[in-house]
């Protein structure tokens, strides 16, 4: 009973929303959307399970005096922001919205900056001409990063052509070929869902 | 400056001092861009989800078809309790069946279908010139996903043809990368060094 | 200094190269690429009044790359007496779209609800996409703002995408892919993609089978289309520090392979 | 501009069958029977056997070097998937094996995710995986965490767990964006074991790079085969490279057929164009 409801729920939707994408009746495309919906529903309801064990577990290390303060600031810098939309909205201007644009966005841009030092510390120790294969990642690598560096013209426009076929030929193709590998995995794994093999999510027998 | 100015910038420090290594600095400022983060999408998933295409369609303007997607997200909360735990697993099978549903012609179409119609071109182009890369590469990596074989002879051969494009693509898709982290940076560097720091105008 | 390690010299390399090259403040010409140019031709040969729909696809932590490359779209499309809708995919791309058309519009006295509008956010991208390919109205039956829909007049005559000559997609991850593969692949509606540059790749194979039509990419991009639009932006700024990073990161690559060989070289004695 | 509206809606709002579908109709129904003959045809399911494939016996390795370093293991899924995914149900599957081994060494595993649902999920895979192994009571629902949907709040959170928790091993298998080199490069410093796998095409790039072993876009589907040790998954991959060869053909003899009309000066239609 536990496992053959979902089961069979997990098999009649796969199937209409299989259905559906070869409509365009004014019927399919309703049930299309209104699923597409449910997931968002659902998405809500599950985000605050989501939070609860984000609080539970930050109130758990408090009290086994765990990076005490830490912890605080990340329960409060949580609690600040329904409170002020609470109070003033979320509109553009409001504090909800100063509070995104002077802190959490100002944080979350700074992190992904990061990248460009981890990018120089991984090239410095990732690209080595170990093996054939590696040398040609780093020489595809090196001709990019040379036609794209732009001093005084001291690379011709040969360079730039060089690249530019690189990106639209070999390149483009071996994606292509990824992508059309992952087209036939996804459908796999997605049917093997629908008929109920994939059953992990279930958790064990 | 402003003080939303003076708070953005000690806070970009302060994530920026995570390259030397972890320090309280640090630390305060991850605790903060979580809790921050976390409240920031549960106030807008509430306002835009909840609201918007729950609560308002459904008890102002009766649509009682939005009783089902209630009923399935207050599923969910039967994990607050152990005997009725078991219950989320239908909300979840709805997403993931819909899921799976949905990706099988959709992926097929753009993901396979799509690509396979754009490798066709003639081996001979318009200017009379052979063009093999297309199809040499594809039949080439395709051989490297071939999972039933041994990489070993002919098989094995056209593979690693295959891996070699592979890194191509990679080593190309990398370069271009490089230039759009670098990018990132250079804009956070000019919020510090023009708004924060003022050095440059 | 005893416990700085190579990444930490790595790392303060970065900072002085590209610290030393902003504070110099000097510009490059770039040369526009046939990707930059298609993309500018098209909106360059739009009838005034034409819809476009943006949508910003992005987070706030890529808003330094994204920003000078949506800057130069946005004043290009008010500056040809375009129609913009402006809707975000993405939470946190939301605030910023609208603080950029906002911007821009005011550049070119534009008005709201007549000549742009932002309907702002919805949640699950694939749903919002295909549910505006059915109806805008009902996606969004307010504006960002609070309107009601049917009290702007930009959008009385829009149903859904048969009334809007293109969508761009200003983009940080793969957030267009979905434009392409429902909103074209299902609705037929044109995709113009401004991403980042590190997401060019991943969309060549669509430009290429012109499932996307046009394209620009990154700090780079911006430069390029500053150029063409024969204003000067973030993007030009950005070149010479950009091109020095370059260069730093080659010179790493470098010097670790010359390292590794020298350390191979004595082990083998 | 305005015929096209009255074409488009009058296909919208007549037949229940959209025309402009069939090619991908018909593909998917022999794919489908494809899949369902390596599934339930038992001989040929029972000759399968799947070529080894690198980053796979590197799993178990990991996570005995874990153990002997009596340090936790950290799973994350990347932040760019949701349950719906088919990249997020296979890495599910490898969170089960991993799990299923980390219980019988006593290994702790933390699973930090972006998504609620995905969380919930995970948080199932992992328990039901330490009592199938027989140890129920050293599942901690505590360390599968929900830490939060932002994408850079995510990496900024999961860095902070990586430098706390020194694991000794990583898994990075699922969705990842901008994030996956952030983790990645983190990962090494403290020199963990990187085991990474995705379908998002550009991280690929950054986990050959930064990563011990990586999982090639199919691979990550194929591996969930394969370590499920289940037949009838693994046979979803033998259906998958019965496809492949199909494709092969196809594209050859599309190719072929292309060729001929050029030089010919004879086009001969384009009946690949799907």
């Amino acid at each position: 009973m536990n496992r053959k409801v979902p089961l069979a729920v997990c098999f009649i939707f796969g199937v209409v929303m299989f259905i559906q994408y070869f409509s365009q009746h004014p019927t399919a495309r309703f049930v299309y959307k209104s699923i597409l919906d449910y997931w968002q529903i659902i998405f809500a309801f599950t985000l605050i399970l989501g939070i609860i064990s984000f609080v539970n577990n930050n109130i758990s290390q408090i009290k086994r005096g765990n990076n005490t303060f830490y912890r605080i600031v990340a329960i409060s810098g949580f609690l600040i922001m329904p409170v002020v939309a609470l109070g003033w909205g979320i509109k553009t201007g409001s504090p909800f919205m100063w509070m995104f644009e002077n802190v959490q966005a100002p944080m979350q841009s700074t992190v992904f900056a990061l990248l460009a030092f981890f990018v120089a510390s991984a090239s410095y120790r990732g690209f080595r001409a170990r093996s054939i294969p590696a040398t040609i990642l780093l020489l595809s690598a090196l001709i990019i990063l040379l036609s794209r560096s732009n001093i005084g013209g001291i690379f011709s426009d040969y360079l730039p052509n060089i690249a530019d076929w690189i990106r639209n030929y070999p390149s483009m193709s071996a994606r292509r070929a990824i992508l059309i590998g992952i087209g036939l995995g996804s459908l796999t794994t997605s049917l093997r869902v629908i008929i109920g093999i994939e059953r992990t999510w279930l958790g064990k027998d | 400056m402003d003080i939303g100015t003076l708070i953005a910038g000690v806070l970009t420090l302060a994530i920026l001092s995570f390259l030397y290594r972890d320090n309280p600095f640090y630390k305060f400022a991850e605790s903060l861009l979580i809790g921050v983060s976390i409240g920031y999408i549960l106030v807008i998933t509430f306002n835009n989800t909840l609201m918007a295409l729950l609560f308002e369609p459904l008890f102002k303007e009766s649509d009682l078809w939005l009783i089902i997607p209630l009923l399935l997200g207050l599923l969910m909360w039967g994990r607050f309790h152990k005997k009725t735990a078991f219950l989320s697993r239908i909300s979840i099978a709805v997403m993931i069946g819909s899921g799976a549903g949905v990706a099988i012609p959709a992926m097929l179409k753009e993901r396979t279908l799509k690509q396979m119609s754009n490798t066709v071109v003639s081996l001979v182009n318009a200017s009379g010139m052979p063009d093999f890369t297309g199809i040499i590469v594809i039949l080439g990596v395709i051989s490297y996903f071939y999972f039933s074989r041994e990489q070993k002879g002919a098989l094995g051969k056209i593979a690693k043809v295959g891996t070699y494009f592979l890194m191509i693509f990679f080593g190309t898709t990398f370069g271009y990368t490089v230039m759009s982290r670098m990018s990132t940076f250079i804009g956070r560097m000019e919020f510090l060094l023009s708004d924060f720091l003022k050095l440059i105008h | 200094m005893k416990h700085l390690k190579s990444r930490h010299w790595i790392f303060l390399g970065l900072f002085l190269v590209i610290g030393i090259t902003m504070i110099l403040n000097v510009k490059l010409n770039v040369r526009v690429s046939p990707y930059t140019q298609k993309m500018f031709d098209y909106i360059d040969s739009l009838p005034p009044g034409s819809i476009l729909l943006i949508s910003f696809d992005h987070e706030a932590s890529s808003l330094p790359e994204i920003r000078p490359l949506a800057l130069a779209v946005l004043r290009h499309a008010f500056k040809k007496d375009l129609r913009l809708i402006g809707v975000s995919l993405l939470s946190e791309g939301t605030v910023i779209g609208y603080r950029l058309m906002q911007k821009t519009a005011k550049e070119y006295h534009k008005v709201y609800g007549k000549d742009y509008v932002y309907l702002g956010f919805r949640p699950q991208y694939v749903a919002a996409i295909l549910s505006m390919g059915e109806s805008l109205k009902e996606t969004y039956p307010q504006d960002y703002l609070g309107n009601k829909y049917d009290q702007l007049n930009l959008l009385k005559s829009v149903k859904n995408y048969n009334n809007i000559d293109a969508v761009i997609s200003i983009a940080d991850g793969s957030l267009t892919t979905h434009w392409i593969e429902y909103g074209h692949g299902r609705y037929g509606v044109k995709i113009l993609g401004a991403v980042t540059a590190a997401m060019v790749t991943t969309y060549d194979p669509y430009l290429a089978s012109g499932q996307m039509y046009a394209m620009t990419g990154g700090l780079r991009g911006a430069a390029e289309y500053e150029e063409l639009l024969k204003i000067s932006g973030g993007g030009a700024r950005g070149m010479l520090a950009q091109s020095s990073a370059h260069l730093y990161v080659i010179f790493l690559i470098i010097v670790g392979n010359l390292s590794y060989f020298i350390t191979k070289r004595k082990g083998r004695k | 501009m305005y015929s096209n509206i009255v074409i488009v809606d009058a296909i919208v709002n007549t037949g229940w069958f959209d025309i402009t579908t069939l090619s991908t109709l018909i593909v998917s129904i022999i794919s489908i029977a494809i899949v369902l003959y390596t599934t339930y045809h038992r001989k040929s399911r029972d000759k399968f056997k799947i070529r080894e494939i690198a980053g796979l016996k590197a799993v178990e390795n990991a996570i005995g070097r874990a153990t002997e370093m009596a340090r936790p293991v950290l799973y994350t899924p990347g932040w760019g998937g949701d349950i719906q995914r088919s990249t997020t149900i296979a890495s599910m599957n490898i969170l089960s094996y991993v799990a299923e081994q980390t219980a019988a060494y006593g290994c702790q595993l933390v699973y930090p995710t972006h998504d609620p649902v995905i969380m919930t999920v995970a948080q199932e895979v992992i328990k039901e995986s330490y009592t199938h192994s027989g140890y129920p009571d050293r599942f901690r629902a505590e360390d599968v965490t929900y830490v939060s949907s932002s994408q850079f709040g995510y990496a900024a959170a999961v860095d902070g767990m990586i430098t706390r928790l020194k694991p000794a091993s990583i898994f990075l298998l699922g969705t990842f964006e901008a994030e996956s080199l952030i983790l990645a490069e983190t990962g090494n410093s403290i020199n963990a074991i990187q085991i990474a796998g995705t379908d998002s095409t550009i991280q690929l790039a950054f986990f050959i790079v930064a990563c011990d072993y990586t999982l090639i876009g199919e691979e990550l589907f194929a591996a969930s085969g394969y370590l499920s040790g289940d037949k009838s998954i693994l046979a979803s991959v033998r259906a998958q490279d019965i496809m492949k060869v199909l494709i092969a053909v196809f594209l050859l003899s599309a190719v072929i057929w292309e060729t001929v009309a050029t030089i010919s000066g004879i086009s001969g239609g384009s009946w690949w164009m799907f």
